[in-house]
């Protein structure tokens, strides 16, 4: 399952959803609102998406990660809107019978959602400036 | 044809919409998409180097040819996760 | 921190005592109680352990994590004594500012964890027999 | 002198108890306290080739001698985790 939402990830609630009596491990990754980054300090975030396509992108990368590895539960939930230091923009859980497919499963899934998903994410800096972040993009 | 174009992040930013409408000849690719917002739309000009294009949800090829009533996105490099 | 427990162990807490506004990513792996191993039903386990030199491991442990990769919190829990089915044996929870680190921290502490910590595991299988689980170990 | 090793798991379930106590010479090794153990616990005999031992909390190499009031512990193959 995969979800956009408005509202406060919360963990327990993600977890809940890869529960399974096949699983022997869970893994929870979270992505959190960091206060510094190279030194400049973050006082919150504003994320948007293109969304009829971030859920399809989203809704494939669970597919195929269900295709590449043994899963017996996978739940991805993207956070919109405005976010204070410390709040969760994502929660990716997978399960699995065995670990090393839980843990590869996760990894591959964050590294993929951050190159195709199209979302974006606004840092509000403490000086009072906002910046959409695009990797890669140069500065005006 | 006319074609309108969705805009997100700095893009949406530089225009002050969040939807532009192109125009191009028929049966125009991405390729020709893409000069054709740089000459119509100055301030997205220095964007367009980085940007991909989706076409109906899916990221699309320089080649792809664009049909009226298609689903036209220009995608800045992502940051989310 | 480390913690042995004889009580369920509850993800939100665990995940609280990482939470650091320096962090950009979190993990959080469970172990849970699997059904079907090798084709077998358990009902349910129960684990032992030396507890003076398990928690001299475990802490020895988070130590080392520590030291590899740049953690803004690291908190682990073993539980022991009886567990149903679906319940979580360990929970292993890592913040850092980048998700590198959290993964591969997360990782090597599971894999570790289980090399040299003493703690066991007794399988209760569906027919009615018990056993001690002891990898390498060939059967009597 | 004798010494007292704990037992956990299989181990225990072998002997019925959690600890037992071993004769061995002064300054035996690790290795001679294994040799002991199979000599005067044979229920133990076959685990063991699969076990190490832990002196004062660390697993301690073959040629560990031991000293009284040492704490050691037999450990079996772990399943933690």
């Amino acid at each position: 399952m995969i979800q956009l939402t408005n509202h406060p990830i919360d963990p327990g609630a993600v977890l809940d959803q890869v529960a399974s009596h096949d699983a022997g491990a869970v893994l929870l990754f979270l992505g959190t609102t960091r206060e510094l980054t190279n030194g400049r300090r973050t006082v919150s975030l504003d994320y948007e998406c293109y969304p009829a396509m971030a859920e399809k992108k989203l809704t494939e990368l669970e597919a195929e990660a269900r295709t590449r590895w043994p899963l017996t539960g996978c739940h991805v939930v993207h956070r919109l809107g405005h976010l204070e230091l410390g709040e969760a923009s994502i929660a990716i859980a997978v399960s699995s019978p065995h670990r090393v497919a839980a843990f590869a499963a996760g990894q591959w899934l964050i590294d993929t959602i951050k190159q195709v998903v199209p979302i974006w994410k606004q840092e509000n800096w403490a000086d009072g400036t906002s910046e959409w972040v695009h990797p890669g993009m140069t500065k005006p | 044809m006319k074609l309108s174009v969705k805009l997100f992040a700095v893009a949406r930013q530089r225009v002050g919409r969040d939807q532009i409408d192109v125009e191009l000849p028929e049966a125009a690719t991405v390729r020709e998409l893409r000069g054709a917002i740089a000459e119509q739309f100055p301030p997205l000009a220095d964007v367009l180097a980085h940007v991909r294009f989706a076409v109906n949800n899916d990221y699309a090829a320089e080649s792809t040819a664009l049909v009226p009533g298609c689903e036209v996105a220009l995608i800045p490099p992502v940051s989310g996760g």
